[in-house]
């Protein structure tokens, strides 16, 4: 770990307070540009205003992206939700956040500091009006009894419910929400809960509104104006890998629940059945793993999702998908460790574990996608190269990409490509005199049978074993099998999925990151061409096998590299100064860290770029 | 298969038991159960965990998955799921299947999907060289106990009637026709069935052998009283009888994992075609649409 | 400890359960059952695993250990073993107890270590948002369940029966204080202990409320005829009674692990001087001289 | 993986057959050097007379160390043991033996070939004469029909057991073994076996004896000559670690059975009961480690001892010591792998595995004996940086080191120093106004209380806590917990255990290894010298924190490096070259590989070295 050996590690703090927006459009008035953030209380329905929010901004033909923020907990502790949207495409979240609607005080005092000059805060002042001591100067500060409301119109304190609703309703009245586009979606989130949920919904929201004509003098410059709707999806990294999964032939989902990937299984329990597919809750992490090991060894295209806790104990299994040459699929969600760690929160500290985790040497391919569109179309690869060289796959995620809702691309079921590998049909078997799975081969690849073929019987085996499966201690079989398997990652090589490079070639400065960092990264070079900073941006896709020459030459034409990464040491750089062969200390090597569970803002990237 | 199955067809690797082990009567019981249903080994898969019992994947030619030291269990289940028509049968050891396995056991027990487990339960581990194993009796002397082990044994028969499964059998290696026919039953059963078979470790159970057993067992099926219908009566007789009893406890039909969430009509899920409809994408994506 | 202990010693954080989940009666129950016990905080330790149930080390002081999902058990019996004179129970939840923590459950009710273990079983998984537990019942519709669920509950009364555990009963968070009388008895009790108690999920399980408990329990409490020595009875009524028994199902005494495997008259090993003397170090090199 | 990148891997083939031995001694004989092989099947006693030989051997004066080659299987497939006794200290097996004791056809096709020139065969010819296509010229060859003998004179059948004294019998009577100390190690081995027994392997011995006598006229130069015992120990490595774990006050160990770790497991339920441990079997491993977390939380010195497939069941519980910093103790005896792989035999193929499964950043400890010795005195001070250090702390061995015995320098209590690192009295406790479990300090270390301490209460947490132990999701508070944790690992350095640097400082070429290649490597310089070859030899026994100013001084002093190690993809070579920063195809790095099972022998250190 070796910390100190490290190149130096930026932590940025920057006062938001400080930060003036530019009012870009007419008239001084801020344009279908606008982040607001719902701050409450896990389970006051701040999360589900929040998905309002968002797809009445999608309706209204903005791009949309999201970040959840909440505890593990399920009542009362502080959470919040921030929807940005935007008419143009973009791909991160701001710096700041314009709007903060504050449930309760928790919720101004965390949050009040994000807001620039000329923010707006809208607070719930059902318990009295915001403390002086509170107030901030530069910002525009609305009130409105919201919970009061709710409780005196609709139901008593059951109709505290309906608050989010109001506060929608008063946010819509100031920068000019489509009413129409509310109704439809409370109509498509809530029809399922029966008339009466709908309708106080729909009153709720109109209440909202009513008390912004009747008691607030609009100042803020922000506003909205409908564009023609965009033909995406609006969806979350965990409902793109079911997707993609189910379009590239999975048919066998099995999982324990653990946060951030459940909802693949849920959306797998939900779709799967009907295209003959199975999904298994099963006791633990253990059985989920073997019975996809199972199921894959039976012809199925199989996966599991887990975190890192799940994925610990898969640990074993992974050796023995290695060893049986089994294709297993495992979609990995990190989430802020070690052990149980901050379990909703998003981190990239497991890349060490998913590269050398298990005992013994044998090969896996490692994937991990940096985008919505990416997650959908590499979980359908990671399906194609499990079984071309029947090996365990690995598909690394983060919480941040697995469960915050955007708008997506339309995804093409056209460019997924089903690609069995050396998958025996009947008639192949028929062909062959002594059918020998673990055949040695040019290629270390063996031709695959399954169960209920014909002259295809064979040992799947945990124990080294020799070219049919029975095991053996035979050291000139064992030697050979070794090398068989291990060619395999050799060959894999050609189906490296190369890191993509972005931003100017020639730049000196170079950016690397994985996964999520992707959209902060691109916002932040964004404003740093803005300033006047020209750097690239090379994202890895792939890191087994890594794509050696590739990361080589992009850090060789660079004088500065800066690896960003959310963890406490550095496991990215650690991986590319290994690979590529530098010292821990290399002098062009900065790592820009995060490790509190949250996602990096453009602008903390920005500053570690400048800071030099 | 054009011909007739015999018990030769079923042979792979000469076993490399002890002489005398019991697991060689489990292995002739289980192929000759397989001969009288007439099975076509292409349809059999027997999976297995690590220890001396777990090697008859390794004796037995048929598809095999020899796993990981206590997890057959989730690797049949699968099995069965992914093909119904094959017949997936685990066997396992007191050690894989109880100690390790446990969790898996009561859950595939209470889950019912409809596979065969087979225990070779000989009291120790075997393969590791004789420590005491989940079943051993109270104060059995091993390597790891020299002073006795003083935590309660395991009853394989009593777990399985507590998590719901609905075919539970005890048998006795010394009797492999009787064996072999619980094992027949227990394969015909649809759902999860179990068959604790004990079965000596004549290397390292010096107290558990041919002899004792056949002293300590009673075999219920020569007992017209008996209820095998009876969770209750097999639980009293699991846990009250001063001998071990075996034959077939206990038999219910219950509804099976497998037929409830897969459906049957459209073949096993394996031959499916996995390629989607373009019309089927997009009423999939239908609800991500805004 | 001077002063006589009180339900407020024991506060620690303040609970972020949802309003109205069972959790908090259990929680009440545990200090009232230990203020009466007068025990002392110091030699309590509370083990937990992950789930809103397992939350209860961070809302109860004493010593606690709240460890991973589905390990609180055996953390608990080593607690044990290393120091005898602390009392140890452990808290947890029926996805953590039942589902990945079950091979620990059955094992830790063989070996009998004297422990308590509070399952709060909510027929959930309450902390990951509502996914069907171990322990729901049959149809149970969640996230993971949209077309029901289909595998036979869990009863962790008839594992416990049928693992050798000598205490067993059942609560209900309705009643507090017949819940914190059966956890007075558990922790009284030497050797392992399950108190299951159920423990509604206002959130996330609509179907297992309150009411639907008063309507579907019995206390064999109350019931004179209810015999708790007998292991048949016990299983029986967990099997077969159409309603959810509750109160002191069984209870036996047994020897202990910990009884007989500890010398007791040395005291704890934790405060054993840890340093070898040289005369028992030669002592035990002589077996390697030749 | 990327082994194609690797340094050229050298496999050497090496045909024993025409080495000449010299004849050293006098008159041609050789004289107190002599290694034998004892090949026959599992369960037949050869083992056991593998170890009498042993013992014989020891109180004859000599230096004794042995090989089991044993498989995964009790009785019926070949198996051999070597015993080596030599006047003068030696540190590995020959590359050739000198007897081999064949109890059957198999073990003479294996391994006729290992005798060199002058070697002496011993068959056992119960079933007939050697074959004549079996035979081999320039070796010696004396047939005895030793099971025919043992089944017509020690009890039929029954009797065919006692073979193997026989086979003692007869090398016995050629080579000069003094009869008295068979005997006595016949008793100290059997006679709880009873009378019986004894009584008939003494027979059988003595028919041995006479058989040769009155049968075989000796041809062969070896000779044993008595000499004064020495004051040393014969034990395995098992037996070293649970001897090195009483005497650091080590009093729990919690195991589930696993080769090569249940001997230690056994050795402590034999010992500890009687210093007030305890030795808990558990129903798995993953309750083995939670064990030992529960018993060290409490204050005990606890640890568990597995292997591979073991280790990778514990992978979450790494994790949860690292969070709730609860010191924890793990022998990890590697075993050749992936999955259950070769579950007998040796490998070095799990050190990426404990250097970095299990998700998330905190510190853990790695060390790693090459010795007896050190395995004894390295088990202690794991418990002292285990406590000191509040981490996981992981003692890396291998089968090889783990099973095989020989005779041991006598082991000094007074060396085996206990530090139990910041745990707090009663008496520091009552000093404490506010105790913190988790405080933050200068070291990142915090001083721990344990239940029943008055004063001490704290909840040990594998969620992100506070200094309490109270579950959060503060962000200041994680990232200052997460900096606190980290920093032990740096100031752990101090607690380095260096490198071993061995042979001629200024020498040229280095070689570089970890573990059990220590004696072999150690026996090929002493050839290589003698070649003319100046090399010198660094042993890694750290891996975390990694030694890295050593590694990298003694790379910089070497124009060539060989790093020898026991698997197929050269993972300590990766360590070496990634650690100081070095490319993975480094052209002055050579990977010498061998990954079997088995031993490397010292020549294929010396040919792989020669072959540059
Ligand atoms: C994870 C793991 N732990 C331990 C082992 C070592 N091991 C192999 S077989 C076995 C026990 C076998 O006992 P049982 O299942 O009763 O089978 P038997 O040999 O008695 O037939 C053990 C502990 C292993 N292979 N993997
Ligand atoms: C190894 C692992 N798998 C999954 C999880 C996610 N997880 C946390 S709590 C929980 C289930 C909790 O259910 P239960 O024990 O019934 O507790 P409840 O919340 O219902 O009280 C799960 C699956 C985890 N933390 N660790
Ligand atoms: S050791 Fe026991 S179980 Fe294993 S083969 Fe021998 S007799 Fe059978
Ligand atoms: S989610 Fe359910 S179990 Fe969890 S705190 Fe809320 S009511 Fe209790
Ligand atoms: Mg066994
Ligand atoms: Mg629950």
């Amino acid at each position: 770990m070796n910390i100190l050996f490290f190149p130096i590690r930026l932590t940025v703090l920057i006062d938001l307070r400080h930060i003036v927006l530019h009012m870009s459009n007419r008239n001084g008035r801020i344009v279908n540009d606008i982040a607001v953030m719902i701050g409450g209380r896990a389970g006051d329905g701040s999360l589900a205003s929040g998905e309002i929010l968002a797809k009445v901004f999608a309706k209204m033909g903005l791009e949309v992206c999201t970040i959840k923020d909440f505890p593990s907990n399920i009542r009362g502790l502080p959470t919040n939700y921030t929807i940005r949207g935007k008419e143009t495409l973009f791909l991160s979240r701001k710096d700041h956040i314009d709007f903060l609607i504050a449930l309760d005080e928790v919720a101004v005092k965390e949050h009040i500091d994000e807001l620039p000059k000329d923010g707006v805060l809208i607070y719930d002042s059902s318990g009295g009006d915001l403390p002086e001591d509170m107030k901030r100067s530069g910002i525009h500060t609305y009130q409105a009894p919201m919970e009061k409301m709710a409780i005196d119109n609709l139901g008593g304190s059951a109709g505290r419910i309906f608050k989010n609703l109001i506060s929608l309703g008063v946010l819509g009245a100031l920068i000019g929400l489509e009413e129409e586009f509310v109704n439809e979606t409370v109509e498509e989130m809530f029809g399922r809960k029966g008339r009466e949920v709908v309708e106080k919904d729909v009153q709720a929201y109109k209440m909202g509104i009513e008390y912004v004509s009747k008691n607030i003098q609009k100042t803020d410059p922000y506003i909205l104006e409908k564009r023609k709707k965009k033909d995406k999806l609006f969806m979350m990294g965990d409902d793109a890998i079911g997707l993609g999964a189910l379009a590239a032939g999975c048919r066998f989902y099995a999982g324990y629940p653990i946060t951030p990937a459940t909802e693949i299984m849920e959306w797998a329990a939900n779709n799967f059945p009907k295209y003959n597919g199975v999904v298994v809750q099963t006791e633990d992490e253990i059985s989920a793993i073997h019975m996809v090991i199972g199921a894959s060894y039976c012809g199925a295209r199989a996966m599991t999702g887990t975190s890192g806790p799940g994925a610990a104990l898969m640990t074993e299994a992974i050796g023995l998908a290695g060893m049986s040459e089994t294709p297993t699929v495992v979609m990995h969600g990190q989430r802020a460790a070690p052990g149980t760690g901050l379990p909703t929160k998003s981190e990239q500290a497991d890349i060490e574990h998913v590269m050398y985790s298990t005992h013994g040497d044998f090969p896996r391919i490692i994937l991990s996608p940096g985008t919505m569109e990416e997650a959908f179309y590499f979980i359908g690869e990671a399906f194609n190269l499990a079984e071309r060289y029947q090996c365990p796959v690995i598909f690394l995620s983060e919480q941040m990409l697995c469960q915050n809702k955007q708008t997506v691309d339309e995804l093409d079921l056209k460019k997924v490509k089903i690609d069995r590998g050396k998958l025996l049909t009947q008639d192949d078997l028929k062909k062959i005199k002594d059918y020998k799975r673990y055949q040695f081969t040019e290629d270390g690849i063996s031709p695959r049978s399954i169960p209920s073929l014909e002259n295809g019987q064979f040992e799947a085996n945990s124990n080294e074993h020799d070219e049919y499966g029975g095991t053996t201690e035979d050291t000139k079989i064992r030697n050979m099998m070794m090398r068989k398997r291990l060619k395999k990652l050799e060959v894999a090589k050609k189906d490296m999925i190369e890191p993509k490079i972005f931003g100017d070639e020639a730049a000196d400065i170079g950016i690397i990151g994985i996964g999520s960092t992707y959209g902060p990264i691109r916002t932040a070079m964004e404003q740093l061409a803005e300033e006047g900073l020209s750097v690239k941006y090379m994202q890895i896709r792939m890191l087994k096998p890594f794509p050696y020459e590739q990361v080589k030459s992009f850090v060789d034409s660079c004088s500065r590299i800066y690896v960003v990464e959310h963890n406490a040491t550095g496991q990215l750089t650690r991986q590319i100064l290994y690979r590529i062969g530098l010292p821990e200390n290399t002098e062009k090597f900065r790592s820009i860290l995060r490790y509190d569970g949250k996602g990096f803002r453009p602008m903390e990237i920005v500053e570690g770029v400048k800071k030099r | 298969m054009s011909e007739k199955l015999t018990i030769s067809d079923l042979d792979w690797h000469k076993p490399t038991w002890c002489p005398g082990c019991g697991d060689y009567a489990l292995l002739a019981a289980v192929k000759q159960a397989i001969v009288r249903l007439e099975l076509d080994p292409k349809n059999i898969v027997i999976v297995s965990g690590i220890g001396c019992s777990s090697k008859l994947t390794d004796y037995f030619k048929s598809y095999g998955f020899h796993t990981l030291h206590g997890r057959p269990l989730p690797v049949a289940q699968a099995i069965k799921l992914a093909n119904p028509d094959l017949t997936v049968i685990v066997t396992t050891g007191d050690g894989d299947g109880y100690a390790i396995g446990m969790g898996h056991f009561i859950h595939a027990a209470r889950r019912n999907i409809d596979i065969t487990m087979l225990v070779m339960n000989n009291q120790v581990y075997g393969l590791t060289k004789g420590q005491y194993s989940p079943t051993a009796s109270i104060d059995f002397v091993s390597g790891t106990t020299p002073q006795g082990s003083k935590d309660q044994p395991i009853d394989g028969v009593a777990l399985a009637l507590a998590s719901g499964a609905g075919f539970i059998a005890r048998s006795f290696s010394g009797n492999i026709r009787h064996t072999s026919q619980l094992i027949e039953e227990a394969i015909k059963h649809k759902g999860f069935a179990l068959v604790d078979d004990l079965s000596p470790c004549v290397t390292f159970n010096k107290l558990n052998t041919y002899t004792w057993f056949k002293q300590n067992i009673e075999n219920v099926d020569e007992d017209k009283s008996y209820n095998a219908e009876s969770v209750i009566s097999a639980f009293n007789r699991a846990k009250e009888s001063k001998k071990i009893p075996i034959g077939l406890l206990y038999k219910e039909e219950k509804p099976t994992y497998d037929d409830q969430v897969l459906d049957k009509s459209r073949g096993p899920l394996v031959f499916e075609d996995l390629s989607l409809e373009q019309s089927e994408f997009e009423k999939l994506i239908e609800k991500f649409k805004y």
